[in-house]
């Protein structure tokens, strides 16, 4: 075969021929390149959910072997912050999917207003959280040396129940837990945030409104995955066994 | 012998020496993973002529000298079942063979005699019921199951005599069991095989296989004076156990006679086994299962007592059993007599009762 | 031996393309910023090669020290240092790269008919992370190693060394990420950017291979990112779940750790048969022999991987109940393998073979790998396990599988498509030689080792009892045979690509896509995107197409 | 170029027409749905139902999250690949969780 008459043809190698700008060179296809990207997309869900995965093994392992301490450490949190961080991210999550339909139907000035929604949804979480944790720190609970078990082997609240010392210790763990979990997510609302800000100087430009809805459509899946990850921690974290 | 360079020669001396290719079968379990061993190396051997045989006869043959042109064929769904089914049946067969053996090895006879092995960075620590103290090296009676728990102190260690083909890992923070019985008196490797940091291949140590009456006079002469149980009896008292557990009436913890090994009702309606890791358990995280009837209240004694002494007392604890008494604290009792053993065996005189086993035939 | 397969053009005419992806553009930057798959795998090939010379060299010097009893080379935690770099290094930073990296990348989309992979953009960013984790790496080594071993057993890691974990742990942890974006790549790739005409049952079993082991390489690898992270936090902050004295469980890390160590292992086995397959097929000219029965046991070996990563801890106080679990599904993993070995061999049957060198590593592997994998029911047979585990004999049987199956199969794709790569031919007599030494020097190193691990010598040991001397000295000398073995390639292969003989399009008159065009190929691959319309492996359809008739390429 | 698989038939389906586009009726009501289940299960952890706590704030939860992932995520308009995607991750996560679990809790049977 000559080799010499295929490296001649790529000198007349087609141009792009009213593609639009966004289609990358190697793709056959404005929806080939959309389904793959969304495709991919899924595929990095898919790690992130074995990611967490660990996470939620070992949570599960010693709620089961010390499941007074995880009472207890889980009564600590408060729930109205918790319940209402919850609806703060289901909106966030709903005015994320209000950002994608608003790229799908073309309309620049929507988008840009839901992604800001968006954003600040994610910042009132954040905050929210920083006040919770701040809570923890102020009372002892964050593990490590200045951790206290005062709390759980003497109440402050008459109605809880009092561990003996053995199984307080064990809340310690409880405590590395949530702030390993809620930690993690944390920084995958943050880590969504930062890109926000650059999707909505994008969607400014008018980026997205011309066709082009794929990463807003793709951003859209790793919000709503955090969110996600929040309906379970949510739920395991603040909800055990309140009725105490 | 200058034109031999000092490491050749070394070896060509240590050819002669020690070649060995095969370990001592120095324990009853030898035998059987030898037979199991072989049946592998059986399997490895017919696998490896089969693929072999086919690969070279077929490059021989089909070579492109000798058969120009390839003949295509699609597959065959018969060999492809044939080639599925019969490794799959080889293979279940091993796999019920070596689940056998590893019940076996991991699952001591009723009867045996009970030494405690910690492992530290780096060393081995045996004891003995008798309270016989060792470091990297273990005495045991040939002939005589032994039950071997183990224990760290830090890391994982684990704990392997290639020539007992047994080997259990030591874990911190939980008992782990292995058993043996060895059949041929001699000085066996005892290895760390788990690596567990910069003296890792220092951990090493020797198993002195003895026959039973040199084990007795070995062990008469090397007892501390208390046995394990007898420091765990004042420990009981020292850390105030008695005060709960005074064993009458108005005391306010159970009642710890005939504990061992007796099957205990738990408050969330569980039950569980008091065996040696339950005792451990229980003095260390005493709410993690309470016993149906009794609050919560005794302490943690997490931090306060170093492992061998958890060991005394599981080892009190146990003694209170009168069965367990029974096989073990003959034994004991042999050995604190510290008389010289009559020959003949096991059997002694008035008092004095057989080693548990010592008796199998 | 004829090599009478081999049809390389008139050299006295024949020319390398005038323009191909590696003469389109020049400069460092036009390699450090590309976004050509081809290109990026020469950065992957470059790159694990200068990891597999310095794990080569720690493995010379494991070699060296155990060359006599006595820790006398080195003090003992140097060579616990020596050792843990080896394992890190060559696994992490060699082998799970080493196929998928390079050859995967270069031929991927050559395969299924693609101009690139899905994300190029995502596949450099794979690269620079693989760098980033092999600087970490590198720097925990010099600034003083890291003896953990490769597994980072806990609370060793954790709690009792004051080496560089944290550095070594991240390092992995990042070049676990290049590793899922290639993964990530594969999987979109395959799915959506096939050719017309090229269905899943025409793709060659090396596109199936790739994909079963990115099926591994993104479920698994989270989970070992999350461990080593858990393993980091401990050591910064004590949080205490792999601490028995906080109340957590050690064997919870080992379980985490081997959910993903034991997929990982066929991460650096499929693509290795992967390369088999295409091996074998080539140089018996016909089709592999049950082509659906070895594309599924890819995917069946990805997916019952990950039901028997126990195994690694059947004395580790795990329940005796759950380890009869694990033993059970590993028997059932080991099936799928012998499935492919022998639907190999019988391709051969009936053929019209030739012994070019990527065939003669071909044979290498099914040896070695036949024999590491059957030592590997071994270990997953219980009760021999408590013996052999943690000894000489595990040792040898990784080695056998990882060196003698997968680095043979590495070596074997990297001669097999080298014309394809470079556009030039390896020299045929002197590659055939190493492919003899190293199968030679492999059995004499590490066919001791099963004896000595019987013998009950464990393993990580850096001075050991006289007994064991014999057959390490043995084991000593085998390792220079091996090394001279590796070294030749270095040599030679970087001479063939100067002085090397024009290769052609086709050197081989394989079938596969990436042999219908130019070498090497043109950035873009192909220039118009190719109509698939036979099976793979169709030989027929090679002898009837005409020199200028071009089916595949438009 | 425009060579679109025109012969292809297993990329035909996956190509149908552009992706769906959902509405904002269908997101409000998810939304709402999904307030209301955050709701009930604050209030269900307040009521002791002994183990069954546990069970049905999971069960909530997987609800509300396959709730997201059919609507918001538009897994329910998505082709089949996308789907058994989504099936694959749950299955592996499954494995991780149910396997270790074989070792945690038959630990304590037996003698051991
Ligand atoms: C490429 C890597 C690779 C591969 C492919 C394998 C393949 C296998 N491995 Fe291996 N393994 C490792 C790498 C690998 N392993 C490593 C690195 C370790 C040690 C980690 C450490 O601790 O540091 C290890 C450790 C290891 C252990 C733990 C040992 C211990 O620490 O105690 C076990 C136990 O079950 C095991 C089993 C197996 C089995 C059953 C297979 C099977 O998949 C093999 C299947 C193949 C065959 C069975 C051969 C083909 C069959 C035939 C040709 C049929 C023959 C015909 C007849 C029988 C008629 N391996
Ligand atoms: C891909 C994986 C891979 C590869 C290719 C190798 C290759 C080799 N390995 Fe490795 N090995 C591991 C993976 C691998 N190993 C792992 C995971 C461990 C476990 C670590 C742990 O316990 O944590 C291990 C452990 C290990 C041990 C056990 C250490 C111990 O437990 O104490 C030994 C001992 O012999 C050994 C030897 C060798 C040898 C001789 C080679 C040879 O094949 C290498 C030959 C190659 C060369 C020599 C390089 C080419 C030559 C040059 C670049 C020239 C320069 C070289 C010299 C001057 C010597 N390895
Ligand atoms: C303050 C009183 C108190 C002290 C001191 C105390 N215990 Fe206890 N112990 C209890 C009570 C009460 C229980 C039963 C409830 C429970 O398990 O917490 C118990 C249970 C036990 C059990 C389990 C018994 C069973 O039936 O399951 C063991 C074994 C035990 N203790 C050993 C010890 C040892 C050894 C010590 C000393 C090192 C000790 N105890 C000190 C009060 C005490
Ligand atoms: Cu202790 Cu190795
Ligand atoms: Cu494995």
């Amino acid at each position: 075969m000559d080799s010499q008459a295929y490296a001649s043809a790529t000198d007349t190698l087609p141009a792009e021929h009213g593609h639009p700008p966004f289609l990358r060179h190697h793709f056959e296809s404005v929806s080939q390149q959309r389904e793959a990207a969304n495709f991919g997309m899924w595929v990095f869900l898919l790690t992130e959910v074995m990611f967490f995965g660990g996470m939620f093994c070992a949570y599960l392992i010693f709620r089961n072997w010390y499941h007074p301490a995880f009472v207890a450490g889980s009564n600590t949190l408060d729930i109205t912050l918790g319940t209402t961080n919850t609806a703060v991210l289901i909106a966030s999550s709903f005015t994320m999917a209000m950002s994608v339909y608003a790229a799908e139907i073309r309309r620049r000035g929507m988008l840009m207003f839901f992604l800001a929604c968006t954003i600040v949804l994610g910042f009132v979480f954040l905050g929210i959280k920083g006040v919770e944790y701040h809570q923890k720190f102020v009372d002892h609970h964050v593990p490590g040396p200045s951790f206290s078990i005062e709390e759980f082997v003497h109440p402050s609240n008459p109605k809880a129940l009092a561990l003996t010392p053995d199984m307080a210790e064990k809340t310690q763990l409880y405590f590395s837990l949530y702030f390993l979990m809620t930690g993690m997510h944390a920084l995958h609302m943050i880590i969504g945030i930062s890109l926000l800000f650059f999707l909505l100087w994008r969607a400014y430009q008018g980026a997205y409104t011309e066709g082009h809805v794929m990463p807003i459509e793709n951003f859209g899946l790793y919000w709503h995955f955090v969110d996600i990850i929040w309906i379970f921690l949510f739920p395991l974290l603040y909800l055990i066994s309140r009725y105490r | 012998m200058s034109h031999i360079s000092p490491v050749l020669w070394q070896f060509l001396v240590n050819w002669l020496k020690h070649f060995a290719i095969f370990p001592p079968e120095a324990s009853t379990i030898a035998p059987y993973a030898d037979a199991l061993y072989f049946a592998l190396v059986g399997m490895t051997i017919v696998g490896m002529l089969l693929v072999g045989t086919m690969v070279t006869f077929f490059a021989i043959r089909y070579r492109k000298s000798n058969h120009p042109q390839a003949i295509q064929m699609e597959g065959s769904t018969l060999l492809e079942a044939t080639w599925t089914l019969i490794p799959l049946g080889i293979f279940l067969v091993f796999f019920v063979w070596g689940a056998i053996l590893y019940f076996r090895i991991f699952n001591p006879p009723a009867n045996s005699m009970q030494v405690y092995v910690v492992g530290k960075q780096w060393m081995w620590k045996a004891e003995h019921p008798g309270g016989q103290h060792e470091i990297n090296a273990l005495h045991i009676p040939v002939g005589i199951p032994v039950q071997v728990t183990l224990i760290s102190q830090d890391v994982f260690h684990s704990f392997s005599i290639p020539a007992f083909r047994v080997k259990r890992e030591a874990i911190p923070g939980r008992y782990t069991t292995v058993y043996f019985e060895a059949t041929t008196p001699g000085k066996y490797h005892l290895f760390c095989t788990q690596y567990c940091g910069t003296d890792h291949s220092a951990m090493i140590g020797w198993i002195y296989a003895m026959r039973p009456d040199d084990y007795r006079k070995w062990a008469a002469g090397n007892t501390s004076g208390a046995s394990l149980a007898q420091n765990g009896e004042r420990l009981f008292a020292v850390m105030g156990c008695n005060a709960c557990h005074a064993g009458n009436s108005q005391a306010r913890g159970p009642n710890l006679y005939g504990l061992y090994n007796s099957r205990i009702r738990m408050t969330d309606g569980t039950t569980m086994i008091a065996n040696d890791a339950y005792l451990r358990e229980k003095i260390l995280n005493p709410s993690l299962h309470v016993p149906a009837g009794y609050v919560p209240i005794m302490p943690t004694y997490q931090g306060q007592i170093s492992e061998e002494g958890l060991i005394d007392l599981v080892e009190y604890i146990k003694s209170l059993d009168s069965n367990y008494r029974l096989t073990q604290m003959m034994n004991k009792s042999e050995l604190n007599s510290a008389q010289p053993a009559p020959i003949g065996g096991a059997n002694q005189g008035p008092g004095a009762a057989p080693l548990p086993g010592a008796t199998k035939p | 031996m004829s090599s009478t397969i081999i049809s390389l053009p008139d050299q006295t005419t024949a020319r390398l393309p005038r323009k191909s992806y590696l003469n389109q553009e020049y400069g460092l930057k036009s390699w450090l910023l590309t976004g050509d798959h081809k290109r990026i795998a020469i950065l992957y090939l470059i790159s694990i090669t200068f990891f597999f010379i310095i794990g080569g060299i720690l493995a010379g010097l494991i070699r060296m020290e155990l060359l006599t009893p006595a820790a006398d080379l080195m003090a003992t935690d140097t060579y616990n240092k020596v050792f843990s770099m080896h394992g890190i290094i060559m696994i992490f930073l060699f082998l799970v790269p080493s196929v998928p990296a390079t050859i995967g990348n270069f031929l991927i989309p050559l395969m299924v008919g693609a101009r690139d992979l899905a994300f190029p953009k995502i596949n450099l960013l794979s690269w620079y992370l693989y760098v980033i984790g092999g600087i970490f790496i590198l720097a925990a080594m010099v600034l003083g190693g890291v003896d953990t071993g490769w597994t980072f057993t806990t609370p060793l890691s954790t709690h009792y060394l004051n080496t560089h974990v944290v550095t070594a742990a991240m390092g992995i942890f990042i070049a676990g990420f290049a590793s899922i974006f290639t993964g990530l790549n594969f999987i979109v790739t395959v799915h959506r950017m096939r050719c017309p005409g090229m269905t899943w049952f025409r793709l060659p079993l090396f596109v199936w291979g790739h994909y079963a082991t990115s099926i591994i390489m993104i479920l698994g690898t989270p989970v070992l990112a999350i461990t080593l992270v858990l393993v980091a936090m401990e050591r910064l902050f004590d949080i205490g779940v792999f601490d028995p004295t906080k109340g957590g469980d050690p064997l919870l890390f080992q379980h985490l750790f081997w959910f993903y160590s034991h997929p990982a292992v066929y991460i650096m086995i499929l693509p290795g048969m992967a390369v088999i397959s295409e091996v074998i097929s080539t140089f018996s000219r016909k089709r592999v022999f049950g082509y659906t029965a070895v594309a599924f046991s890819s995917v069946a070996i990805a997916v019952f991987g990950f039901l028997v990563w126990e195994h690694h801890m059947f004395i580790m106080g795990v329940s005796q109940y759950s380890a009869l679990v694990f033993s059970l599904l590993t028997m059932l993993v080991a099936v799928p393998s012998a499935i492919k070995i022998f639907n190999w061999a019988m391709t051969m049957y009936q053929g019209s073979i030739t012994f070019e060198t990527p065939m003669l590593y071909a044979f290498g592997f099914f040896g070695l790998f036949t024999i590491g994998g059957l030592t590997g029911v071994f270990l997953a047979t219980m009760g021999m396990d408590i013996h052999l585990t943690e000894t000489y004999f595990v040792v040898a049987h990784f080695h056998f599988v990882m060196v003698g199956g997968m680095l043979m199969a590495y070596l074997a794709g990297i001669h097999f498509w080298w014309p394809k790569m470079t556009g030039r031919m390896y020299p045929e007599a002197i590659s055939k030689l190493a492919a003899v030494v190293t199968f030679i020097g492999f059995i004499v190193t590490f066919f001791p080792q099963f004896l000595l691990g019987y013998l009950g010598m464990p393993r990580r040991y850096a001075a050991y009892p006289a007994d064991f001397q014999v057959l390490n000295v043995f084991s000593t000398a085998g390792a220079s045979i091996l090394g001279i073995g590796y070294l030749l390639p270095l040599f030679y292969l970087p001479w063939s690509l100067i002085y090397g003989k024009i290769a052609g399009d086709n050197p081989w008159q394989a079938t596969g896509l990436e042999w219908q065009i130019q070498s090497p190929p043109l950035t873009e691959n192909f220039v118009e995107i190719p109509i698939m319309d036979h099976e793979a492996y169709d030989y027929e359809w090679l002898a009837n197409k005409t020199q200028h008739e071009v089916q595949t390429v438009g | 170029m425009d060579l679109h698989n025109e012969t292809v038939e297993h990329n035909r389906a996956e190509h149908a027409g552009e992706m769906h586009i959902v509405r904002p009726p269908v997101y409000l009501g998810i939304f709402f749905a999904l307030l209301v289940l955050t709701a009930l299960t604050t209030g269900m952890s307040y009521v002791d139902l002994g183990v069954f706590n546990a069970v049905i704030a999971l069960a909530i939860a997987c609800f509300k999250a396959s709730l997201v992932v059919l609507f918001f995520m538009h897994i329910h308009y998505s082709s089949r690949l996308l789907k058994m995607t989504v099936g694959a991750g749950l299955f592996t996560f499954m494995l991780l969780i149910s396997l270790t679990m074989t070792d945690y809790i038959s630990r304590a049977w037996g003698r051991f």
